[in-house]
C-alpha cells in the first residue's frame, strides 16, 4: 500500500504528440478542408499538415480501438486523435502518404471519410441502455439509425451550415444536448413507481423529499402486505418527470416501456459566431421508442434537416434559420404539430410568450 | 466460438453504412469475450423491453480515492453473469485526445486482460471510459493503470475531468494554450479530482477561440474561452484572393468550388456592423468588434485573431437538473493566460469555489447558486467590479436590494419623528 | 386676492418655457379658490420636507357604487384646511378625448362651484380626473354630473375605464373602429366597472393598429390592436414621389426636408427583410410580413395596411407590483371586429374573465394568473388551440406536465411487475 | 333616491365630433407633418384637416380648461381633443384659419406648438406629491423642469426618432413607465417605519404579510411605552422599498425625505415598429430629490438625450440604439456609471446574464 502510485495526474500532452505538432504548436497559420473529411493546415513554418477524419461509434472494444493504433502505426508514425465530438484523426505531412491513408481507410469499409464542414458529424452521445440506469431510450442504437440516414451529409458539404446532433438518454443531459442543433432526448413520462416495503431501507426520505424540484414528494406511511412502512408519495399532477427522486432513492423507479421515448429539440447553438449561444427549443414531444432502428424519429430528423436544408440561407445554423424565418413558419416548413406543450410552463416561462403583434399569418 | 445470444434486433444495426457497434462488439463476444457476449444479450433484452437492465449504482471504488469508479450491476445476472458487475473507470484523457498509440494500448491491454474490452472513446466529460469491470477487478487495475501513468478522473461531487479543444497542436485560432491550461488545473487539482468534498460536481473546459469546439459555454461550471484584445489581422492580399475567388469560402467547408461573396457572406453577417468592403479594401472597425470568428472562419487565410490575446471566463454552465440548463456568464472579460503564469486564474478559481463550498446546498451547482444568491453576490466574492459586459442588460424590473450602509440615515427612523410631521 | 401662502420654491417652477402649473394654480388661488390656494401651501410643504403630506386612503364614494372615487385627507389639515378633505372623483372620458366644448363645461361647471377646480386632463388610465372635493359634495356631484350624461370611471378590483387611441376619426391607418369598441365595452361592463367583484383590477386598451398609440400593450389586461391579414397597399406613383424626393420621409416627422431613401431607410429596416427596391418597384413579400407598420410609417402616401383588417389580442400587461411588470401576451392571432359585431370579442373576454375570476387570488391580476397557471391552461379555458405564434420561442427546459390520459396504460403502475422483470 | 341615474356610462364618442370628423370616420388617406406641432390628415373626400398641437399640463385649472375651450369656440366650430399623452390638439378645415389659430397660440405664450415627430413630447405622468398618498417623487414640478431643458427638442424634429418619457411617482408605476425611451421613476429605499402601537388597529395584519412579494414581513408581538401589541416586524435584508405593504396597511409608511428620490430607465418602447415592444432597463438607481427644479435629474436626461442625438442612426428608437451598439457602449458614451445595481437579481435574472463572449472592450 505504501508504494501505491495516485493523484498522479493524466500523461503530459506533449507526450503524445507526433513531432509535426510539436514542431509547429502555436505556428499554424491557415487551414483548408479540401474535400468532405480531409483537413489541411499549413504553419508558418511552411508545414503542411493533412488530417483525415472518420466516425468513432464512440462505444468500442479494445480490438476497434487496435485497429484504430494500427493505421496511425502504419501511416502516421503512431499518433492519432480523437475529436471533441468522438470522431478519429488521422495526420499526415507527406501528400503521397495521404493518398494511401485515404485508400486504406475506404479498404476497410467502415471508415468513411467526412464529418467536416457543412455537414451532418458524429452524434454526441450517452450510454443508454449500454450502461447507465436512468435512461429513457438507448443511445447507440438510436445514433446508429440517425447516421445511417443522414449518411449523405456526412461526407458531404451541401448543408447551409455544420448540423450538430447530440442525443442525451434522460434528463440529465450528459452531453451538450441543450444547446445543439437538433438533440434527442429520452424522456420519461410515468411518475415514478415506489417501493413502498423497501424504500425506507434503500434511502434516505428527507434526502429524496428535498430531491424533488417541484415538491411533489411528500413523506407517508403505507401498509403493504399488512406492514406498514415509512415511505413516500408522490403527487402525479406536479410530477415532470425529472427522475431526480431516482437518482437519489433506487426504490423509485421511472422507467416504463410505455411511459418512456424521445423527444427532439431544435436550434441550438455552442459557438459565439454572428448570434449567441442559444438553447434547442422543443420540436417534438414525443415518439415512442421503436427498438431496433428507431424509424420516426429516423424520418422526423431528416424532415426537419432536408427543410433547413432548402430553406435556410448559407451560413446560417439551425436556430439561426428558424429565428429568421419565425417558430410560426418553421412549424409549417418543417410539417411538426404545435402543441400545448410546446408552450413553455417552467419558471422562466413568461420571457418565452410572443409579447407583441409582430407574427406571420 | 459460437453466438451466447440470439440477437435478431441488435443484428438490424449491423445493417447501414455507419460503423455498427453491434458488428463490433460481436466480434469480440465471437472471439470469446464473455462480458461482450453478455452485453448484447442483455442490450437485447432491453429492446424487447423497452426498458433499461442496469441496477441502481452501488458504490465501489479504488482505495483513497472518494470517485473515478461509476458501480453498476445487472438486474438480470443470472441471465448474463458475465455483465453482473459492469462497474466504469474514468480514465484521465491526455488533454485534447492526442495518443502515442504505444501509449494507448497500455490501457487496451489492461482492459483487454481485466475488464470487459469495452470502452468509450470518449465520455462526454471527456475521459476514456472504460466499461464493465467487476469490483475484485477495480484495485489490480488501478495498480496497472498508475503504474504505467495513467490516473482517474473524476465522479461525485468533485472536480471533474477538465477537458479543451486541440488549440495551439492543430488550429490557427487558438488565443490561449489549452492543452497546457487543461493539464495544469488537472494537477493542481488532483485532490478534489479524486476526493468529493464539495456540494456538487464542478466542471472546466477551455476553448482556444469563440468557435468554443469543446463546447465549454454549454457543459462547464468555468468556462474558459481564449479571445483577444488588439485588432483583427488583416492579409490584403489574401483578401484580394478571396474576392477573386481563387480561395474557397469558409475554409472549404461548403466544398471548394463555394466562394466568397465579401459583401453578402462577411460583411453583412457581421453581427456588430462593424466591416467595410469597397470592392478593394476589407476595413474593420475593431472597437465595434465583438470578436465572434464570423468573418475569420469565413477567411482564414485573411483574417486571423489579434496578438493581444487572453481569455474571457464564464461560469455557471449546467444541464437542466434541477434549476433548468444555463449556460457560462461572463465573468472575467479578460484574463492574460501567457504560458505557466496562470496565478490570476488559480486565485479567481480558488475564491469562486471557495464561495461556493461555504453558500452552496447539497447538490446545487454553482451556476444555481448564482442564481439563488444573485450575480452580484458572487462578483462581490471573487472580487470583481461590475461591468456592463457580465449582462446582456440591466434590470428592467425596479426591485432593488438597498443596504442599509448605502442609504443616509440608515434604515432605522422613529415613528414619532414621521408623525410629528403627518398626523395619522 | 392677496396669496394665501408663500411659496418660493413652486415659484421656482413659473419659470421656463414649458406651461407652469404653480402659474395656473396660482391664478385661481388669486381668484379666491381656498383649495387651490392651500394646494399650492401644502405642495410647497411638501418640497420642504421632500415627503408627500396626504394620508393613506380612506373609503368614501358615492351610493350604490364600489369605485370611481378616490378618498384623500391632508395629514396638515390645520394649515391646509381647503384640502383637508381632497378625494378624487374619475369621470368616465369620451373615447379618444374629443370634447364639444359645451359638454365639457357642464363638467368644468359643476368641478367648480363643488370641488377644489384642480382636474387631471387625463389621467393615466384616461379618465377625466376630478381632484379634490370633501366627503359631503360626491353624491351632488354625482347627481349633477348623471344628469347631464355623465358618469363615474373605474377603480378597485374592478373593471377600469378602457381607452382607446384616436383611430377613425383622425388616422389613415385604424384598422378596427377603435371608438366604438371603447365605447361598446364600457356599456356593457357597466356593472363591473362600478361595483368591484373581482380578483383586482382589469384594463382594456384599444389601439387601431400595431403602432399602438394608447400604449395598449404595457399596460391593458386585454390589449386590442388592430393589424390586417391580407397585403400592404401600395401605391407606385407614390412610392415614385418618395424615391424621386417630393415626399417628405416618415410623413414628415423628421421635417419636410428629410427625404426617403427607399432601399437604406425602408427595405434595409424592415425587421423580416421581405421587401425589394430595385430603384423603380417596391415588392412586398407579405407572406413574410409581421405588420409592424414600419414601411407604412415611413411613408404614408405610397402604403396603407390591408383592407381585409381585424384585431390581435393580447393578455396580461400590467406594471411591476408584485411579480414584476408584464407586457401582453399573443392570445388571439386574429379577431374580425367589425362595426357593431363584437360577440366574439365579448364571449372570449367573458371566458377570460370568469377564468381570472374562478381561479385567480387576492390582488392577483390576469397576467399573474397566467404565469402561475401557465399560458396553455389559460388557452384551455378560452378554448384557443395552441399555436406558434402565441409564443416567441418554445420550451427550452424538458420539464413537460404530462397529463395521465396522454399516456398508454396511465400512471398506476404495480411495483411487483416492475421487479419481475428488474431485480433490486 | 328612486331617480337617480347610474352606469349610464360616458357620453358616445359622436356626440363629440365635429362635422369633419363624422364626414370623414374611417376615410383618412395619409397624414403629413407640416412643421412641428401641425398635422395635416388628408381624406378620400378630399377633405384636409389641420391639427395643431400644444402642450397640456394635465394637472390644470377649470380656468385653463376653459381657456381651451373658448380657443376650440373661436377656430374650431366648439371642438378640441386631448391626446393620449395629454396635449391638446385644435383641428381645423381651413388653411387661413390655421394661420389665425397658430396667431392665437402664439399670442397665449404658454401654447407652444410642437409635440409631433422626432421629437420629445409630453411626457406622461402621475400625481406625485400633488395628490397621491405613496409617492417618493413629485410629478408635475419634475415634469415641468424635464420640459423647460428639453424645450427645442419639443419645438423641432431633430432627434433621431421619437423620444417618450413618462414619470411615476413609485413603483406602483401608473402609466407606462416600464415601457419609455426614458422613464422617471420615483423609489423609496428605507424599509417601512411600523406604527406598532396602531398597526393593528388599522390594518389586517394576515394581509399585510401577505401583500410582501418577498416575505420580509413576520408577524410579532411589540411593546410600546409598557403596552404589548399585536404588530409585525419587517426584515430589512429582504426588503426591496416597493410600498406594496403601505398599500394595503397605513400604519406602513415609507417616504423619507433622505431615503427618496429618482431612478432613471431608458430604452423601453411600446410600438411594434421594426423591433417588438420592450422594457425600459435600469440606467441611473438612484439621484435624490432636488425640489424644486431636481437639477441633477434634468442633467443627466439631457446627457442621455445628447448622446442618443449624436450617436443613433435615424428612425431607430433609445432602446434600439442601446441594442444596436451594446449596453457597454451605451454606458460610455452616457457617460453614466455601472454599478452592481444594474445587474438583476430579480425572478429572471439569470435570462439577463451575458452568455456569451460578444461584447466590445
Ligand atoms: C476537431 C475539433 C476540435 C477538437 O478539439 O476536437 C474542431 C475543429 C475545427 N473547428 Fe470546431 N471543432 C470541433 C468541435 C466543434 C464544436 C463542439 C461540438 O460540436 O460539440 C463546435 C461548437 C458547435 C456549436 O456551435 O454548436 C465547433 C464550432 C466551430 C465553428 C463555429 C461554426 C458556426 O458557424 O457556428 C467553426 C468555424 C467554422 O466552421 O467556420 C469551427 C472550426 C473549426 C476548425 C476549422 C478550426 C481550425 O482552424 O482548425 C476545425 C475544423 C472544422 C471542421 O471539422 O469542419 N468550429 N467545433 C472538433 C471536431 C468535432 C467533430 O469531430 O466533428
Ligand atoms: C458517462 C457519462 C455519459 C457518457 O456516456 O459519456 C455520464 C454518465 C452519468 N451521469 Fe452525467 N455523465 C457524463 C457527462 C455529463 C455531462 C457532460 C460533460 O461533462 O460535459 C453532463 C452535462 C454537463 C453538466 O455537468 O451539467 C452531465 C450531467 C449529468 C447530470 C445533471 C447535472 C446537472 O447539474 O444538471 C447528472 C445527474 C446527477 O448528477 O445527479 C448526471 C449523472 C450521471 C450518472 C452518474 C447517473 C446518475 O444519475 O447518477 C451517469 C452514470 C452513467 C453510467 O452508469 O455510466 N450527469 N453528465 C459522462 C461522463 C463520462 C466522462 O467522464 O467523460
Ligand atoms: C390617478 C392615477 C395616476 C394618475 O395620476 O393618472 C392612479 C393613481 C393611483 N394608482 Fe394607479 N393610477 C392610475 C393609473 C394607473 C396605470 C396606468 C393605466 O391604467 O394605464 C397603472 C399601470 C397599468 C396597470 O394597471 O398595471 C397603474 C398601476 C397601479 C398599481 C400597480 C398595479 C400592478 O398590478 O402592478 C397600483 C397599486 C395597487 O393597485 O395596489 C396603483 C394604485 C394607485 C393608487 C390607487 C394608490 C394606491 O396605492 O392605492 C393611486 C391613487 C392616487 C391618488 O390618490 O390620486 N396603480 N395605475 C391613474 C388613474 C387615473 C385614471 O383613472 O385615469
Ligand atoms: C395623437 C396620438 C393618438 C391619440 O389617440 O391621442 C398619436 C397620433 C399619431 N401617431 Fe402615435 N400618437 C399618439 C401616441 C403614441 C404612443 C403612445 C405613447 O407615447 O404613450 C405611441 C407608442 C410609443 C412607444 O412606442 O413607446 C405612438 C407610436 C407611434 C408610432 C411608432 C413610432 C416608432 O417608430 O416606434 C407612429 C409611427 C411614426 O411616428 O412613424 C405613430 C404615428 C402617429 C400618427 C402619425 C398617426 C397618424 O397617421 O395620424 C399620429 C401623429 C404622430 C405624431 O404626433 O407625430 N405613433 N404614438 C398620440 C399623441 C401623443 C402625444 O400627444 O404626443
Ligand atoms: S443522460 Fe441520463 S441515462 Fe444517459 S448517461 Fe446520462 S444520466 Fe445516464
Ligand atoms: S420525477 Fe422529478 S418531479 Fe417527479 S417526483 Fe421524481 S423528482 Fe419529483
Ligand atoms: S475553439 Fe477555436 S482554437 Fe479551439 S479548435 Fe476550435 S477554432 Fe480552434
Ligand atoms: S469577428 Fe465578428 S464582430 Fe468582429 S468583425 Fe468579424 S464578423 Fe464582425
Ligand atoms: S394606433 Fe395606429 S390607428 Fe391608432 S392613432 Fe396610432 S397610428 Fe393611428
Ligand atoms: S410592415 Fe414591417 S415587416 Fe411588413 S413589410 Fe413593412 S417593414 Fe416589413
Ligand atoms: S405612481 Fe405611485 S405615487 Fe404615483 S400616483 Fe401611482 S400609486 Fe400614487
Ligand atoms: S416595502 Fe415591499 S418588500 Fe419591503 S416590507 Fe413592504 S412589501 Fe415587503
Amino acid at each position: 500500500m505504501q508504494d501505491r502510485i495516485t493523484d498522479i495526474g493524466p500523461p503530459k500532452y506533449d507526450e503524445m504528440w507526433p513531432d509535426v505538432i510539436k514542431d509547429n504548436y502555436g505556428k499554424w497559420l491557415y487551414h483548408d478542408i479540401l474535400e468532405p473529411g480531409v483537413l489541411l493546415h499549413v504553419s508558418e513554418t511552411g508545414t503542411k499538415l493533412y488530417t483525415v477524419r472518420i466516425p468513432g461509434t464512440r462505444l468500442m472494444t479494445t480490438d476497434q480501438a487496435e485497429e484504430y493504433c494500427k493505421i496511425a502505426d502504419e501511416f502516421c508514425d503512431g499518433y492519432f486523435r480523437f475529436t471533441t465530438r468522438n470522431n478519429i484523426e488521422f495526420m499526415v505531412t507527406d501528400e503521397s502518404k495521404l493518398e494511401a491513408l485515404k485508400k486504406a481507410l475506404a479498404d476497410k469499409g467502415n471508415m468513411p471519410l467526412g464529418g467536416t464542414g457543412a455537414g451532418v458529424t458524429n452524434i454526441v452521445h450517452t450510454q443508454g441502455w449500454v450502461h447507465c440506469h436512468t435512461p429513457a431510450i438507448d443511445a447507440s442504437g438510436v445514433v446508429k439509425a440517425v447516421m445511417d440516414d443522414l449518411f449523405e451529409y456526412w461526407g458531404s458539404h451541401k448543408l447551409p451550415a455544420q448540423v450538430r446532433i447530440s442525443l442525451a438518454c434522460c434528463l440529465n443531459m450528459c452531453g451538450a444536448v441543450h444547446c445543439s442543433d437538433i438533440a434527442i432526448l429520452g424522456v420519461h413520462r410515468k411518475p415514478p413507481v415506489i417501493e413502498h416495503s423497501h424504500l425506507d431501507k434503500m434511502c434516505e426520505i428527507p434526502t429524496t423529499i428535498a430531491a424533488c424540484p417541484t415538491a411533489a414528494i411528500k413523506p407517508s406511511k403505507e401498509e403493504v402486505d399488512g406492514e406498514v412502512y415509512k415511505s413516500v408519495t408522490v403527487n402525479a399532477d406536479r410530477c415532470m418527470f425529472c427522475g431526480n427522486c431516482y437518482t437519489m432513492c433506487p426504490a423509485m423507479p421511472l422507467a416504463d416501456a410505455d411511459g418512456d421515448g424521445i423527444a427532439l429539440w431544435v436550434g441550438g447553438k455552442v459557438s459565439n459566431t454572428r448570434s449567441m449561444p442559444k438553447f434547442s427549443k422543443l420540436a417534438v414531444p414525443f415518439i415512442p421508442n421503436e427498438p431496433p432502428r428507431w424509424p420516426t424519429t429516423v424520418k422526423i430528423i431528416r424532415q426537419i434537416v432536408e427543410a433547413y436544408a432548402a430553406d435556410a440561407n448559407r451560413y446560417e445554423r439551425v436556430g439561426e434559420w428558424a429565428e429568421r424565418i419565425g417558430w410560426e413558419r418553421f412549424f409549417e416548413k418543417t410539417g411538426l404539430e404545435f402543441s400545448h406543450h410546446h408552450i413553455d410552463d417552467y419558471r422562466f416561462a413568461a420571457t418565452t410568450w410572443r409579447n407583441s403583434t409582430q407574427f406571420k399569418w | 466460438m459460437a453466438i451466447k445470444h440470439q440477437t435478431p434486433m441488435l443484428d438490424e444495426l449491423e445493417k447501414g453504412p455507419w460503423p455498427s457497434f453491434v458488428t463490433d462488439i460481436k466480434k469480440m463476444a465471437e472471439a470469446g469475450k464473455e462480458a461482450c457476449a453478455d452485453l448484447l444479450g442483455q442490450l437485447e433484452l432491453s429492446y424487447k423491453d423497452k426498458e433499461g437492465h442496469w441496477k441502481h449504482g452501488g458504490i465501489v471504488g479504488v482505495l483513497g480515492y472518494g470517485g473515478g469508479v461509476i458501480g453498476r450491476y445487472s438486474d438480470v445476472p443470472e441471465l448474463f453473469p458475465g455483465v453482473e458487475h459492469f462497474h466504469t473507470l474514468r480514465v484521465n484523457q491526455p488533454a485534447s485526445k492526442f495518443y502515442k498509440t504505444e501509449r494507448l494500448r497500455e490501457i487496451l491491454d489492461i482492459w483487454n486482460r481485466r475488464g470487459s474490452g469495452m470502452l468509450n472513446l470518449h465520455g462526454s466529460t471527456g475521459d476514456m471510459v472504460l466499461l464493465g469491470a467487476f469490483t475484485e477487478e477495480l484495485e489490480p487495475i488501478f495498480g496497472e493503470m498508475t503504474s504505467k501513468g495513467w490516473d482517474l478522473g473524476g465522479s461525485g461531487s468533485a472536480l471533474r475531468t477538465p477537458s479543451c479543444c486541440v488549440g495551439k497542436a492543430r488550429c490557427e485560432w487558438a488565443c490561449i494554450d489549452t492543452q497546457d491550461l487543461c493539464y495544469t488545473i488537472t494537477q493542481e487539482f488532483q485532490d478534489e479530482l479524486h476526493r468529493p468534498a464539495w456540494p456538487y460536481k464542478f466542471k472546466f473546459k477551455i476553448s482556444g477561440c469563440p468557435n468554443d469546439c469543446v463546447a465549454s459555454i454549454a457543459r462547464s461550471d468555468c468556462s474558459i474561452i481564449g479571445t483577444w484584445r488588439d485588432d483583427i489581422r488583416i492579409n490584403a492580399e489574401a483578401v484580394a484572393a478571396y474576392a477573386g475567388g481563387e480561395l474557397a469560402a469558409n475554409g472549404g467547408a461548403h466544398g471548394q468550388e463555394t466562394k466568397l461573396d465579401i459583401q453578402a457572406d462577411v460583411v453583412d453577417l457581421c453581427p456588430t456592423g462593424c466591416m467595410a468592403w469597397d470592392g478593394k479594401t476589407l476595413t474593420i472597425n475593431n472597437a465595434e468588434c465583438t470578436r465572434c470568428m464570423h468573418c475569420i472562419n469565413m477567411m482564414p487565410q485573411a483574417l486571423r485573431p489579434g496578438t493581444d490575446t487572453g481569455a474571457t471566463i464564464l461560469v455557471g454552465a449546467k444541464a437542466p437538473i434541477l434549476e433548468g440548463a444555463q449556460l457560462g456568464s461572463v465573468i472575467v472579460p479578460f484574463m492574460k493566460l501567457e504560458e505557466g503564469q496562470y496565478g490570476d486564474l488559480m486565485d479567481f478559481a480558488e475564491k469562486a469555489i471557495d464561495w461556493w463550498d461555504e453558500n452552496g446546498k447539497n447538490r446545487e451547482r454553482i451556476g444555481e447558486l448564482i442564481q439563488r444568491l444573485g450575480l452580484s453576490e458572487f462578483l462581490k466574492a471573487v472580487e470583481i467590479d461590475p461591468d456592463p459586459r457580465h449582462i446582456r442588460e440591466p434590470r428592467s424590473n425596479p426591485y432593488i436590494f438597498y443596504k442599509e450602509d448605502e442609504v443616509p440615515g440608515g434604515f432605522q427612523r422613529d415613528i414619532a419623528d414621521y408623525r410629528e410631521k403627518h398626523a395619522r
